[in-house]
Protein backbone atom coordinates (compact mmCIF):
# COMPACT_ATOMS: atom_id res chain seq x y z
CA UNK A 1 0.00 0.00 0.00
CA UNK A 2 0.81 3.27 -0.53
CA UNK A 3 3.04 5.34 2.15
CA UNK A 4 1.07 6.40 5.69
CA UNK A 5 0.52 9.80 6.27
CA UNK A 6 -0.65 11.67 9.87
CA UNK A 7 -4.20 10.70 8.18
CA UNK A 8 -4.36 7.33 7.45
CA UNK A 9 -6.54 5.02 9.02
CA UNK A 10 -5.23 1.52 8.45
CA UNK A 11 -7.87 -1.79 9.21
CA UNK A 12 -7.34 -5.22 8.75
CA UNK A 13 -10.29 -7.36 9.02
CA UNK A 14 -10.49 -11.38 9.22
CA UNK A 15 -12.19 -12.09 5.11
CA UNK A 16 -15.78 -13.21 6.46
CA UNK A 17 -19.01 -11.40 5.84
CA UNK A 18 -19.38 -10.56 10.17
CA UNK A 19 -17.01 -8.20 9.59
CA UNK A 20 -18.59 -6.08 6.91
CA UNK A 21 -20.20 -4.16 9.43
CA UNK A 22 -16.99 -3.53 10.89
CA UNK A 23 -15.84 -2.35 7.47
CA UNK A 24 -18.98 0.14 6.70
CA UNK A 25 -18.59 1.58 10.09
CA UNK A 26 -15.03 2.89 9.88
CA UNK A 27 -15.77 4.15 6.72
CA UNK A 28 -18.54 6.09 7.97
CA UNK A 29 -16.03 7.36 10.84
CA UNK A 30 -13.52 8.09 8.51
CA UNK A 31 -16.13 10.23 6.36
CA UNK A 32 -17.48 12.61 8.68
CA UNK A 33 -14.36 13.43 9.89
CA UNK A 34 -13.60 13.50 5.82
CA UNK A 35 -16.66 15.94 5.82
CA UNK A 36 -18.34 13.96 3.73
CA UNK A 37 -22.20 13.98 3.45
CA UNK A 38 -24.68 11.71 4.44
CA UNK A 39 -25.49 11.07 1.10
CA UNK A 40 -21.77 10.50 0.00
CA UNK A 41 -21.31 8.45 2.90
CA UNK A 42 -24.07 5.90 2.28
CA UNK A 43 -22.61 5.47 -1.31
CA UNK A 44 -19.04 4.86 -0.06
CA UNK A 45 -19.92 2.04 2.18
CA UNK A 46 -21.72 0.48 -0.48
CA UNK A 47 -18.69 0.60 -2.75
CA UNK A 48 -16.27 -0.64 0.15
CA UNK A 49 -18.73 -3.04 1.36
CA UNK A 50 -18.19 -4.33 -2.12
CA UNK A 51 -15.01 -4.51 -2.66
CA UNK A 52 -14.82 -6.18 1.09
CA UNK A 53 -17.44 -9.11 -0.65
CA UNK A 54 -15.35 -9.52 -3.18
CA UNK A 55 -12.42 -10.70 -0.99
CA UNK A 56 -14.64 -12.58 1.06
CA UNK A 57 -15.85 -14.12 -2.24
CA UNK A 58 -13.38 -14.98 -4.26
CA UNK A 59 -9.95 -13.86 -3.01
CA UNK A 60 -8.83 -17.07 -1.03
CA UNK A 61 -8.70 -20.80 -2.00
CA UNK A 62 -9.90 -23.34 0.29
CA UNK A 63 -6.60 -24.30 1.02
CA UNK A 64 -5.78 -20.71 2.76
CA UNK A 65 -6.01 -21.58 6.54
CA UNK A 66 -8.96 -18.84 8.05
CA UNK A 67 -6.37 -16.73 10.21
CA UNK A 68 -4.14 -15.93 6.97
CA UNK A 69 -7.22 -14.58 5.26
CA UNK A 70 -7.52 -10.94 5.43
CA UNK A 71 -8.98 -7.88 4.16
CA UNK A 72 -6.44 -4.92 4.48
CA UNK A 73 -7.90 -1.07 4.02
CA UNK A 74 -6.58 2.00 4.16
CA UNK A 75 -8.84 4.80 4.39
CA UNK A 76 -7.02 8.31 4.21
CA UNK A 77 -8.70 11.94 4.05
CA UNK A 78 -7.49 15.06 2.80
CA UNK A 79 -8.79 18.42 0.60
CA UNK A 80 -12.29 17.51 0.98
CA UNK A 81 -11.89 13.97 -0.24
CA UNK A 82 -11.34 10.15 1.35
CA UNK A 83 -9.27 7.07 -0.58
CA UNK A 84 -10.14 3.82 0.37
CA UNK A 85 -8.09 0.80 -0.57
CA UNK A 86 -9.24 -2.81 -0.12
CA UNK A 87 -6.71 -5.13 -0.33
CA UNK A 88 -5.96 -8.61 -0.16
CA UNK A 89 -3.13 -11.48 -0.95
CA UNK A 90 -5.58 -13.73 -2.76
CA UNK A 91 -5.59 -15.38 -5.87
CA UNK A 92 -5.78 -12.45 -8.04
CA UNK A 93 -7.76 -11.89 -11.33
CA UNK A 94 -7.29 -9.99 -14.96
CA UNK A 95 -9.14 -6.70 -14.81
CA UNK A 96 -8.85 -6.60 -18.62
CA UNK A 97 -10.23 -9.38 -19.05
CA UNK A 98 -13.35 -8.72 -16.55
CA UNK A 99 -13.91 -5.54 -18.83
CA UNK A 100 -13.66 -7.59 -22.25
CA UNK A 101 -16.03 -9.66 -20.76
CA UNK A 102 -18.32 -6.76 -19.61
CA UNK A 103 -18.01 -5.03 -22.98
CA UNK A 104 -19.24 -8.46 -24.43
CA UNK A 105 -22.07 -7.83 -22.62
CA UNK A 106 -21.89 -11.02 -20.41
CA UNK A 107 -22.34 -9.00 -17.24
CA UNK A 108 -25.99 -10.22 -17.00
CA UNK A 109 -23.93 -13.33 -15.03
CA UNK A 110 -22.86 -11.58 -11.97
CA UNK A 111 -20.39 -8.76 -11.82
CA UNK A 112 -23.01 -6.13 -10.14
CA UNK A 113 -20.36 -5.12 -7.64
CA UNK A 114 -17.77 -3.11 -9.59
CA UNK A 115 -20.44 -1.49 -11.52
CA UNK A 116 -21.25 -0.40 -8.08
CA UNK A 117 -18.47 0.56 -7.19
CA UNK A 118 -17.78 2.47 -9.89
CA UNK A 119 -21.03 4.64 -10.45
CA UNK A 120 -20.92 5.07 -6.16
CA UNK A 121 -17.42 6.55 -6.31
CA UNK A 122 -15.55 9.36 -7.96
CA UNK A 123 -12.61 7.34 -9.12
CA UNK A 124 -12.08 3.24 -9.16
CA UNK A 125 -8.34 1.85 -9.46
CA UNK A 126 -8.43 -2.30 -9.83
CA UNK A 127 -5.06 -3.72 -9.65
CA UNK A 128 -4.69 -7.61 -9.43
CA UNK A 129 -2.95 -10.13 -11.48
CA UNK A 130 -3.79 -14.04 -11.13
CA UNK A 131 -1.47 -15.42 -8.70
CA UNK A 132 -0.43 -11.60 -7.42
CA UNK A 133 -3.48 -10.55 -4.96
CA UNK A 134 -5.70 -7.72 -5.66
CA UNK A 135 -5.73 -4.02 -4.41
CA UNK A 136 -9.58 -1.62 -5.38
CA UNK A 137 -8.76 2.26 -4.87
CA UNK A 138 -12.12 4.37 -4.70
CA UNK A 139 -12.04 8.03 -3.93
CA UNK A 140 -14.92 9.95 -2.59
CA UNK A 141 -14.92 13.96 -2.79
CA UNK A 142 -17.17 15.69 -0.86
CA UNK A 143 -19.34 17.69 -3.35
CA UNK A 144 -19.27 21.56 -2.65
CA UNK B 1 -31.57 -7.72 9.79
CA UNK B 2 -34.81 -9.01 10.91
CA UNK B 3 -37.16 -10.64 8.19
CA UNK B 4 -41.11 -11.71 9.28
CA UNK B 5 -43.55 -13.43 6.34
CA UNK B 6 -46.68 -13.35 6.03
CA UNK B 7 -48.93 -15.65 3.25
CA UNK B 8 -51.40 -13.03 2.16
CA UNK B 9 -53.59 -15.59 0.22
CA UNK B 10 -52.72 -18.92 -1.19
CA UNK B 11 -49.85 -17.92 -4.06
CA UNK B 12 -48.71 -14.61 -2.39
CA UNK B 13 -46.05 -13.36 1.27
CA UNK B 14 -45.30 -10.36 2.43
CA UNK B 15 -42.36 -10.20 3.39
CA UNK B 16 -40.75 -7.42 5.61
CA UNK B 17 -37.06 -7.03 6.04
CA UNK B 18 -35.67 -5.07 8.61
CA UNK B 19 -31.97 -3.15 9.13
CA UNK B 20 -29.38 -4.15 6.82
CA UNK B 21 -29.03 -6.62 3.98
CA UNK B 22 -25.19 -7.25 3.07
CA UNK B 23 -23.26 -10.45 2.79
CA UNK B 24 -23.60 -11.33 6.56
CA UNK B 25 -27.44 -11.42 6.40
CA UNK B 26 -28.20 -12.53 3.33
CA UNK B 27 -28.34 -16.16 4.05
CA UNK B 28 -31.10 -15.80 6.33
CA UNK B 29 -33.39 -13.98 3.76
CA UNK B 30 -32.57 -16.27 0.92
CA UNK B 31 -34.16 -18.92 3.44
CA UNK B 32 -37.18 -17.28 4.29
CA UNK B 33 -37.62 -16.81 0.58
CA UNK B 34 -37.08 -20.14 -0.37
CA UNK B 35 -39.32 -21.43 1.94
CA UNK B 36 -42.17 -19.07 0.33
CA UNK B 37 -41.40 -20.34 -2.87
CA UNK B 38 -41.10 -24.02 -1.40
CA UNK B 39 -44.78 -23.36 -0.13
CA UNK B 40 -45.83 -22.62 -3.18
CA UNK B 41 -45.86 -18.80 -3.23
CA UNK B 42 -45.29 -16.83 -6.73
CA UNK B 43 -45.97 -13.40 -5.87
CA UNK B 44 -44.38 -11.73 -3.70
CA UNK B 45 -44.03 -8.42 -2.07
CA UNK B 46 -41.05 -7.12 -0.49
CA UNK B 47 -41.23 -4.75 2.25
CA UNK B 48 -37.95 -2.62 2.13
CA UNK B 49 -39.58 0.33 3.63
CA UNK B 50 -37.73 0.04 6.75
CA UNK B 51 -34.23 -1.31 5.54
CA UNK B 52 -31.54 0.82 6.12
CA UNK B 53 -28.75 -1.02 3.85
CA UNK B 54 -28.73 -2.76 0.85
CA UNK B 55 -25.90 -3.80 -1.80
CA UNK B 56 -24.78 -6.49 -4.73
CA UNK B 57 -25.51 -9.35 -2.11
CA UNK B 58 -28.96 -8.39 -1.49
CA UNK B 59 -29.57 -7.23 -5.11
CA UNK B 60 -28.65 -10.99 -6.22
CA UNK B 61 -31.06 -12.47 -4.20
CA UNK B 62 -33.45 -10.43 -5.02
CA UNK B 63 -33.09 -10.93 -8.19
CA UNK B 64 -32.74 -14.66 -8.34
CA UNK B 65 -36.26 -15.04 -6.58
CA UNK B 66 -37.88 -12.75 -9.24
CA UNK B 67 -36.78 -14.97 -11.06
CA UNK B 68 -38.19 -18.11 -9.57
CA UNK B 69 -41.74 -16.15 -9.17
CA UNK B 70 -41.68 -15.30 -12.91
CA UNK B 71 -40.66 -19.04 -13.67
CA UNK B 72 -43.70 -19.72 -11.41
CA UNK B 73 -45.82 -17.51 -13.21
CA UNK B 74 -45.74 -15.10 -10.30
CA UNK B 75 -43.23 -11.96 -9.95
CA UNK B 76 -41.62 -9.94 -6.96
CA UNK B 77 -42.32 -6.19 -6.12
CA UNK B 78 -40.27 -4.40 -3.68
CA UNK B 79 -42.10 -1.36 -2.05
CA UNK B 80 -38.44 1.01 -1.02
CA UNK B 81 -38.74 4.66 0.00
CA UNK B 82 -35.38 5.74 1.23
CA UNK B 83 -32.98 7.58 -1.08
CA UNK B 84 -29.89 5.53 -0.63
CA UNK B 85 -31.50 2.67 -1.42
CA UNK B 86 -33.26 3.86 -4.14
CA UNK B 87 -30.23 4.73 -5.71
CA UNK B 88 -28.88 1.35 -6.05
CA UNK B 89 -31.55 0.26 -7.76
CA UNK B 90 -31.21 2.71 -10.06
CA UNK B 91 -27.61 2.62 -10.61
CA UNK B 92 -27.75 -1.22 -10.81
CA UNK B 93 -30.43 -1.05 -13.17
CA UNK B 94 -32.77 -3.18 -10.83
CA UNK B 95 -35.23 -0.91 -10.47
CA UNK B 96 -37.93 -2.06 -13.47
CA UNK B 97 -37.68 -5.87 -13.46
CA UNK B 98 -37.52 -5.74 -9.65
CA UNK B 99 -40.85 -3.68 -9.75
CA UNK B 100 -39.62 -1.26 -7.15
CA UNK B 101 -42.46 1.19 -6.26
CA UNK B 102 -42.34 3.73 -2.90
CA UNK B 103 -44.81 1.30 -0.49
CA UNK B 104 -46.18 -2.10 0.17
CA UNK B 105 -50.13 -0.86 -1.14
CA UNK B 106 -48.46 0.22 -4.73
CA UNK B 107 -46.33 -3.05 -4.98
CA UNK B 108 -49.44 -4.92 -3.89
CA UNK B 109 -50.77 -3.45 -7.19
CA UNK B 110 -48.12 -3.76 -9.25
CA UNK B 111 -48.49 -7.58 -8.99
CA UNK B 112 -51.65 -6.71 -9.66
CA UNK B 113 -51.41 -5.18 -12.36
CA UNK B 114 -48.45 -7.96 -13.56
CA UNK B 115 -51.61 -10.56 -12.73
CA UNK B 116 -53.73 -9.05 -14.89
CA UNK B 117 -51.60 -8.80 -17.90
CA UNK B 118 -50.31 -11.72 -17.72
CA UNK B 119 -53.90 -13.57 -17.25
CA UNK B 120 -54.78 -11.75 -20.21
CA UNK B 121 -51.69 -12.16 -22.70
CA UNK B 122 -51.82 -15.84 -21.45
CA UNK B 123 -55.31 -16.49 -20.64
CA UNK B 124 -55.09 -18.31 -17.62
CA UNK B 125 -53.06 -17.00 -15.29
CA UNK B 126 -54.84 -16.69 -11.39
CA UNK B 127 -54.99 -13.18 -9.67
CA UNK B 128 -53.35 -12.55 -6.25
CA UNK C 1 0.85 -7.88 20.18
CA UNK C 2 -0.52 -11.44 20.43
CA UNK C 3 -0.90 -13.95 17.89
CA UNK C 4 -3.37 -12.98 15.39
CA UNK C 5 -6.01 -15.25 14.96
CA UNK C 6 -9.09 -15.56 12.30
CA UNK C 7 -11.68 -13.71 14.60
CA UNK C 8 -9.12 -10.52 14.95
CA UNK C 9 -9.69 -6.99 14.30
CA UNK C 10 -6.99 -4.83 13.74
CA UNK C 11 -6.92 -1.11 13.65
CA UNK C 12 -4.14 1.55 13.20
CA UNK C 13 -5.60 5.19 14.07
CA UNK C 14 -3.63 8.49 13.86
CA UNK C 15 -3.10 9.96 17.48
CA UNK C 16 -5.31 12.54 17.04
CA UNK C 17 -8.94 13.65 18.72
CA UNK C 18 -10.92 13.32 15.11
CA UNK C 19 -10.22 9.42 15.44
CA UNK C 20 -11.56 8.94 19.08
CA UNK C 21 -14.66 8.22 16.55
CA UNK C 22 -13.62 5.77 14.44
CA UNK C 23 -12.07 3.51 17.30
CA UNK C 24 -16.04 3.65 19.12
CA UNK C 25 -17.45 2.86 15.49
CA UNK C 26 -14.97 -0.27 15.38
CA UNK C 27 -15.74 -1.20 19.18
CA UNK C 28 -19.64 -1.06 17.98
CA UNK C 29 -19.18 -3.15 15.36
CA UNK C 30 -17.15 -5.88 17.01
CA UNK C 31 -19.22 -5.73 19.95
CA UNK C 32 -22.27 -6.56 18.24
CA UNK C 33 -20.39 -9.07 16.61
CA UNK C 34 -19.07 -10.56 19.27
CA UNK C 35 -22.73 -10.94 21.25
CA UNK C 36 -22.49 -8.10 23.73
CA UNK C 37 -25.44 -6.08 24.34
CA UNK C 38 -26.06 -2.46 23.67
CA UNK C 39 -25.20 -1.43 27.35
CA UNK C 40 -22.26 -3.50 27.29
CA UNK C 41 -21.27 -1.70 24.10
CA UNK C 42 -22.19 1.94 25.72
CA UNK C 43 -19.52 0.89 28.31
CA UNK C 44 -16.72 -0.79 26.18
CA UNK C 45 -16.64 1.94 23.44
CA UNK C 46 -16.17 4.35 27.08
CA UNK C 47 -13.12 2.28 27.78
CA UNK C 48 -11.41 1.71 24.48
CA UNK C 49 -12.12 5.71 24.29
CA UNK C 50 -10.16 6.15 27.32
CA UNK C 51 -7.06 4.59 26.63
CA UNK C 52 -7.26 6.04 23.43
CA UNK C 53 -7.34 9.55 24.63
CA UNK C 54 -4.67 8.44 26.81
CA UNK C 55 -2.42 7.71 23.88
CA UNK C 56 -3.46 11.34 22.39
CA UNK C 57 -2.72 13.34 25.58
CA UNK C 58 0.36 11.65 27.17
CA UNK C 59 2.16 9.08 24.92
CA UNK C 60 3.77 11.41 22.38
CA UNK C 61 6.62 13.99 23.12
CA UNK C 62 6.53 16.75 20.56
CA UNK C 63 9.45 15.74 18.61
CA UNK C 64 7.78 12.32 17.40
CA UNK C 65 6.24 13.08 13.79
CA UNK C 66 3.09 13.28 13.28
CA UNK C 67 2.71 10.29 11.07
CA UNK C 68 4.50 8.36 13.46
CA UNK C 69 2.71 8.95 16.34
CA UNK C 70 -0.30 6.26 15.75
CA UNK C 71 -3.21 4.49 18.14
CA UNK C 72 -3.00 0.63 17.54
CA UNK C 73 -6.19 -1.62 18.05
CA UNK C 74 -6.34 -4.92 18.55
CA UNK C 75 -10.79 -6.14 18.63
CA UNK C 76 -10.77 -10.18 19.26
CA UNK C 77 -14.12 -12.03 20.09
CA UNK C 78 -14.53 -15.32 21.90
CA UNK C 79 -16.50 -17.37 24.05
CA UNK C 80 -19.07 -14.55 24.39
CA UNK C 81 -16.36 -11.65 25.44
CA UNK C 82 -14.47 -9.06 23.36
CA UNK C 83 -10.81 -7.98 24.13
CA UNK C 84 -9.26 -4.43 23.05
CA UNK C 85 -6.19 -4.13 23.10
CA UNK C 86 -4.99 -0.67 23.05
CA UNK C 87 -0.99 -0.18 22.51
CA UNK C 88 0.99 3.07 21.48
CA UNK C 89 5.11 3.04 21.15
CA UNK C 90 5.14 6.69 23.01
CA UNK C 91 6.75 7.38 26.09
CA UNK C 92 5.21 4.74 28.03
CA UNK C 93 4.79 5.62 32.10
CA UNK C 94 5.33 3.45 35.62
CA UNK C 95 1.55 1.83 36.39
CA UNK C 96 2.67 1.32 39.85
CA UNK C 97 3.73 4.58 40.68
CA UNK C 98 0.46 5.54 39.48
CA UNK C 99 -1.18 2.83 41.71
CA UNK C 100 0.26 4.21 44.54
CA UNK C 101 -0.63 7.87 44.05
CA UNK C 102 -3.86 6.66 43.52
CA UNK C 103 -3.68 4.84 46.71
CA UNK C 104 -2.19 8.06 48.57
CA UNK C 105 -5.44 9.59 47.45
CA UNK C 106 -3.82 12.08 44.69
CA UNK C 107 -6.34 10.61 42.01
CA UNK C 108 -8.68 13.86 42.49
CA UNK C 109 -5.61 15.64 40.77
CA UNK C 110 -7.01 14.00 36.92
CA UNK C 111 -6.66 10.00 36.74
CA UNK C 112 -10.62 9.39 36.17
CA UNK C 113 -9.10 7.68 33.18
CA UNK C 114 -8.30 4.34 34.50
CA UNK C 115 -10.93 4.14 36.87
CA UNK C 116 -13.51 4.27 33.73
CA UNK C 117 -11.62 1.82 32.30
CA UNK C 118 -11.51 -0.50 35.45
CA UNK C 119 -15.21 -0.19 36.29
CA UNK C 120 -16.93 -0.60 32.80
CA UNK C 121 -14.89 -3.58 31.84
CA UNK C 122 -14.55 -7.08 33.71
CA UNK C 123 -10.54 -7.02 33.14
CA UNK C 124 -8.10 -4.43 32.93
CA UNK C 125 -4.14 -4.78 32.46
CA UNK C 126 -1.57 -1.90 31.78
CA UNK C 127 1.51 -3.03 30.52
CA UNK C 128 4.21 0.35 30.66
CA UNK C 129 7.32 1.25 31.69
CA UNK C 130 8.66 4.40 30.91
CA UNK C 131 10.44 4.70 27.50
CA UNK C 132 9.23 1.75 25.92
CA UNK C 133 4.93 2.18 25.17
CA UNK C 134 2.41 1.27 26.61
CA UNK C 135 -0.55 -1.70 25.88
CA UNK C 136 -4.01 -1.43 27.75
CA UNK C 137 -5.77 -4.94 27.40
CA UNK C 138 -9.46 -4.95 28.19
CA UNK C 139 -12.20 -7.48 28.39
CA UNK C 140 -15.34 -7.58 28.05
CA UNK C 141 -18.38 -10.11 28.84
CA UNK C 142 -21.48 -11.02 27.65
CA UNK C 143 -23.79 -10.82 30.57
CA UNK C 144 -25.64 -14.07 29.82
CA UNK D 1 -21.98 17.70 18.82
CA UNK D 2 -23.97 20.67 18.54
CA UNK D 3 -24.08 23.61 21.25
CA UNK D 4 -26.55 25.96 22.26
CA UNK D 5 -26.27 28.37 25.31
CA UNK D 6 -29.00 30.85 26.24
CA UNK D 7 -29.11 33.06 29.23
CA UNK D 8 -31.97 32.41 31.30
CA UNK D 9 -31.25 35.51 33.62
CA UNK D 10 -28.22 38.13 34.75
CA UNK D 11 -25.76 35.32 35.84
CA UNK D 12 -27.60 32.18 34.95
CA UNK D 13 -27.55 30.17 31.72
CA UNK D 14 -29.07 26.82 30.02
CA UNK D 15 -26.56 25.40 27.90
CA UNK D 16 -28.05 22.47 25.77
CA UNK D 17 -25.58 19.65 24.10
CA UNK D 18 -26.19 17.32 21.83
CA UNK D 19 -24.69 14.33 19.89
CA UNK D 20 -21.46 13.20 21.45
CA UNK D 21 -18.77 14.73 23.86
CA UNK D 22 -15.16 13.40 23.39
CA UNK D 23 -11.65 15.17 23.24
CA UNK D 24 -12.58 15.96 19.74
CA UNK D 25 -15.55 17.92 20.13
CA UNK D 26 -14.42 18.71 23.98
CA UNK D 27 -13.26 22.09 23.17
CA UNK D 28 -15.80 23.45 21.66
CA UNK D 29 -17.83 22.78 25.03
CA UNK D 30 -15.25 24.37 26.66
CA UNK D 31 -15.24 27.85 24.99
CA UNK D 32 -18.94 27.95 25.02
CA UNK D 33 -19.28 27.46 28.94
CA UNK D 34 -15.88 30.08 29.14
CA UNK D 35 -17.54 32.66 27.35
CA UNK D 36 -20.45 32.33 29.49
CA UNK D 37 -18.48 32.62 32.68
CA UNK D 38 -16.48 35.72 31.29
CA UNK D 39 -19.98 37.44 30.62
CA UNK D 40 -21.14 37.01 34.47
CA UNK D 41 -22.83 33.85 34.22
CA UNK D 42 -22.33 31.60 37.58
CA UNK D 43 -25.13 29.19 37.67
CA UNK D 44 -25.14 26.95 34.38
CA UNK D 45 -27.87 24.59 34.09
CA UNK D 46 -26.01 21.77 31.23
CA UNK D 47 -29.07 19.93 29.25
CA UNK D 48 -27.22 16.94 28.40
CA UNK D 49 -30.76 15.26 27.83
CA UNK D 50 -29.89 15.04 24.15
CA UNK D 51 -26.33 13.60 24.63
CA UNK D 52 -25.46 10.51 23.25
CA UNK D 53 -21.27 10.02 24.66
CA UNK D 54 -19.58 11.27 27.49
CA UNK D 55 -16.60 10.04 28.77
CA UNK D 56 -13.78 11.28 31.39
CA UNK D 57 -12.80 14.52 28.76
CA UNK D 58 -16.51 15.71 28.81
CA UNK D 59 -16.38 14.73 32.64
CA UNK D 60 -13.13 16.75 32.96
CA UNK D 61 -14.70 20.31 31.65
CA UNK D 62 -18.23 20.21 33.69
CA UNK D 63 -15.88 19.61 36.69
CA UNK D 64 -13.73 21.93 35.56
CA UNK D 65 -16.83 24.79 35.15
CA UNK D 66 -18.72 23.79 38.64
CA UNK D 67 -15.47 24.79 40.27
CA UNK D 68 -15.36 28.37 38.33
CA UNK D 69 -18.78 28.70 39.00
CA UNK D 70 -18.74 27.81 42.68
CA UNK D 71 -15.48 29.98 42.95
CA UNK D 72 -18.42 32.89 41.96
CA UNK D 73 -20.62 31.79 43.96
CA UNK D 74 -22.81 30.17 41.71
CA UNK D 75 -22.93 26.19 40.43
CA UNK D 76 -24.15 23.53 37.90
CA UNK D 77 -26.56 21.06 37.80
CA UNK D 78 -26.26 18.48 35.14
CA UNK D 79 -29.64 17.85 33.27
CA UNK D 80 -29.23 13.75 31.96
CA UNK D 81 -31.83 10.54 31.30
CA UNK D 82 -29.99 8.26 29.72
CA UNK D 83 -28.79 5.00 31.12
CA UNK D 84 -25.23 5.17 29.77
CA UNK D 85 -24.36 8.72 30.46
CA UNK D 86 -25.59 8.15 34.50
CA UNK D 87 -23.45 5.20 34.85
CA UNK D 88 -20.31 7.18 33.99
CA UNK D 89 -21.62 10.02 36.33
CA UNK D 90 -22.22 7.25 38.87
CA UNK D 91 -19.00 5.35 38.38
CA UNK D 92 -16.55 8.69 38.06
CA UNK D 93 -18.29 9.49 41.56
CA UNK D 94 -19.10 12.96 39.82
CA UNK D 95 -23.21 12.32 40.37
CA UNK D 96 -23.21 14.32 43.75
CA UNK D 97 -20.79 17.26 42.73
CA UNK D 98 -21.86 17.86 39.17
CA UNK D 99 -25.95 17.93 40.99
CA UNK D 100 -27.02 15.38 38.28
CA UNK D 101 -31.03 15.54 37.60
CA UNK D 102 -33.33 13.93 35.02
CA UNK D 103 -34.12 16.83 33.36
CA UNK D 104 -34.34 20.56 32.69
CA UNK D 105 -36.80 21.66 35.02
CA UNK D 106 -35.06 19.35 38.00
CA UNK D 107 -31.98 21.02 37.40
CA UNK D 108 -33.39 24.56 37.77
CA UNK D 109 -35.04 24.11 40.81
CA UNK D 110 -31.26 22.10 42.18
CA UNK D 111 -29.97 25.40 41.17
CA UNK D 112 -32.56 27.41 43.08
CA UNK D 113 -32.25 25.26 46.06
CA UNK D 114 -28.62 26.20 46.27
CA UNK D 115 -28.75 29.25 45.86
CA UNK D 116 -31.22 29.23 48.61
CA UNK D 117 -29.09 27.43 50.71
CA UNK D 118 -25.77 29.61 50.22
CA UNK D 119 -28.13 32.79 50.90
CA UNK D 120 -28.97 31.27 54.42
CA UNK D 121 -25.50 29.97 55.10
CA UNK D 122 -23.84 33.40 54.00
CA UNK D 123 -26.74 36.44 54.51
CA UNK D 124 -26.61 37.94 50.72
CA UNK D 125 -26.48 35.35 47.56
CA UNK D 126 -28.75 36.48 45.00
CA UNK D 127 -31.18 33.64 44.03
CA UNK D 128 -31.20 32.87 40.28
N1 LIG E 1 -10.55 -9.64 -4.55
C1 LIG E 1 -10.74 -10.46 -5.60
N2 LIG E 1 -9.99 -11.58 -5.74
C2 LIG E 1 -10.17 -12.41 -6.79
N3 LIG E 1 -11.07 -12.21 -7.77
C3 LIG E 1 -11.86 -11.11 -7.70
C4 LIG E 1 -11.73 -10.20 -6.62
N4 LIG E 1 -12.61 -9.19 -6.81
C5 LIG E 1 -13.26 -9.47 -7.96
N5 LIG E 1 -12.81 -10.63 -8.50
C6 LIG E 1 -13.26 -11.22 -9.78
O1 LIG E 1 -13.99 -10.24 -10.50
C7 LIG E 1 -15.28 -10.73 -10.83
C8 LIG E 1 -16.32 -9.61 -10.87
O2 LIG E 1 -16.57 -9.08 -9.59
P1 LIG E 1 -17.91 -8.29 -9.28
O3 LIG E 1 -18.11 -7.26 -10.35
O4 LIG E 1 -17.85 -7.76 -7.91
O5 LIG E 1 -19.07 -9.36 -9.40
P2 LIG E 1 -19.35 -10.73 -8.64
O6 LIG E 1 -18.57 -10.68 -7.38
O7 LIG E 1 -20.81 -10.72 -8.43
O8 LIG E 1 -18.88 -11.81 -9.57
C9 LIG E 1 -15.57 -11.79 -9.78
O9 LIG E 1 -16.49 -12.73 -10.22
C10 LIG E 1 -14.18 -12.39 -9.57
O10 LIG E 1 -13.88 -13.34 -10.57
N1 LIG F 1 -0.59 5.75 26.80
C1 LIG F 1 0.05 6.43 27.79
N2 LIG F 1 1.32 6.90 27.60
C2 LIG F 1 1.95 7.58 28.58
N3 LIG F 1 1.40 7.84 29.79
C3 LIG F 1 0.14 7.41 30.04
C4 LIG F 1 -0.59 6.70 29.06
N4 LIG F 1 -1.80 6.39 29.59
C5 LIG F 1 -1.80 6.89 30.83
N5 LIG F 1 -0.64 7.50 31.12
C6 LIG F 1 -0.29 8.12 32.41
O1 LIG F 1 -1.21 7.69 33.40
C7 LIG F 1 -1.84 8.81 34.02
C8 LIG F 1 -3.27 8.50 34.46
O2 LIG F 1 -4.12 8.32 33.33
P1 LIG F 1 -5.69 8.49 33.49
O3 LIG F 1 -6.16 7.68 34.66
O4 LIG F 1 -6.33 8.14 32.21
O5 LIG F 1 -5.91 10.03 33.85
P2 LIG F 1 -5.56 11.35 33.05
O6 LIG F 1 -5.34 10.99 31.62
O7 LIG F 1 -6.75 12.21 33.27
O8 LIG F 1 -4.32 11.88 33.71
C9 LIG F 1 -1.71 9.93 33.01
O9 LIG F 1 -1.76 11.19 33.61
C10 LIG F 1 -0.37 9.63 32.37
O10 LIG F 1 0.68 10.14 33.16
Amino acid sequence: MGARDANTVELVLPSKPEYLLVARLATSGVGLRAGLSVDDIDDLKVAVAEACTNVISHAFDDNVPPERRMINLRMSTGKGEMTVEVEDEGVGFDPEALQRAQRNGLEGEGGLGFGLMRELTDSLTVESAPGSGTRVIMVKRAAR
Amino acid sequence: MRITAERTDEDTALCHVTGELDAYTAPDLRDALDEQLDQGVRWIVADLTELTYLDSTGLGILIETAKKCRQAGGDVAVACDRKNLLRIFQISGTHEILNVVKDVGAARERLQELAQERSEGAGGEEAP
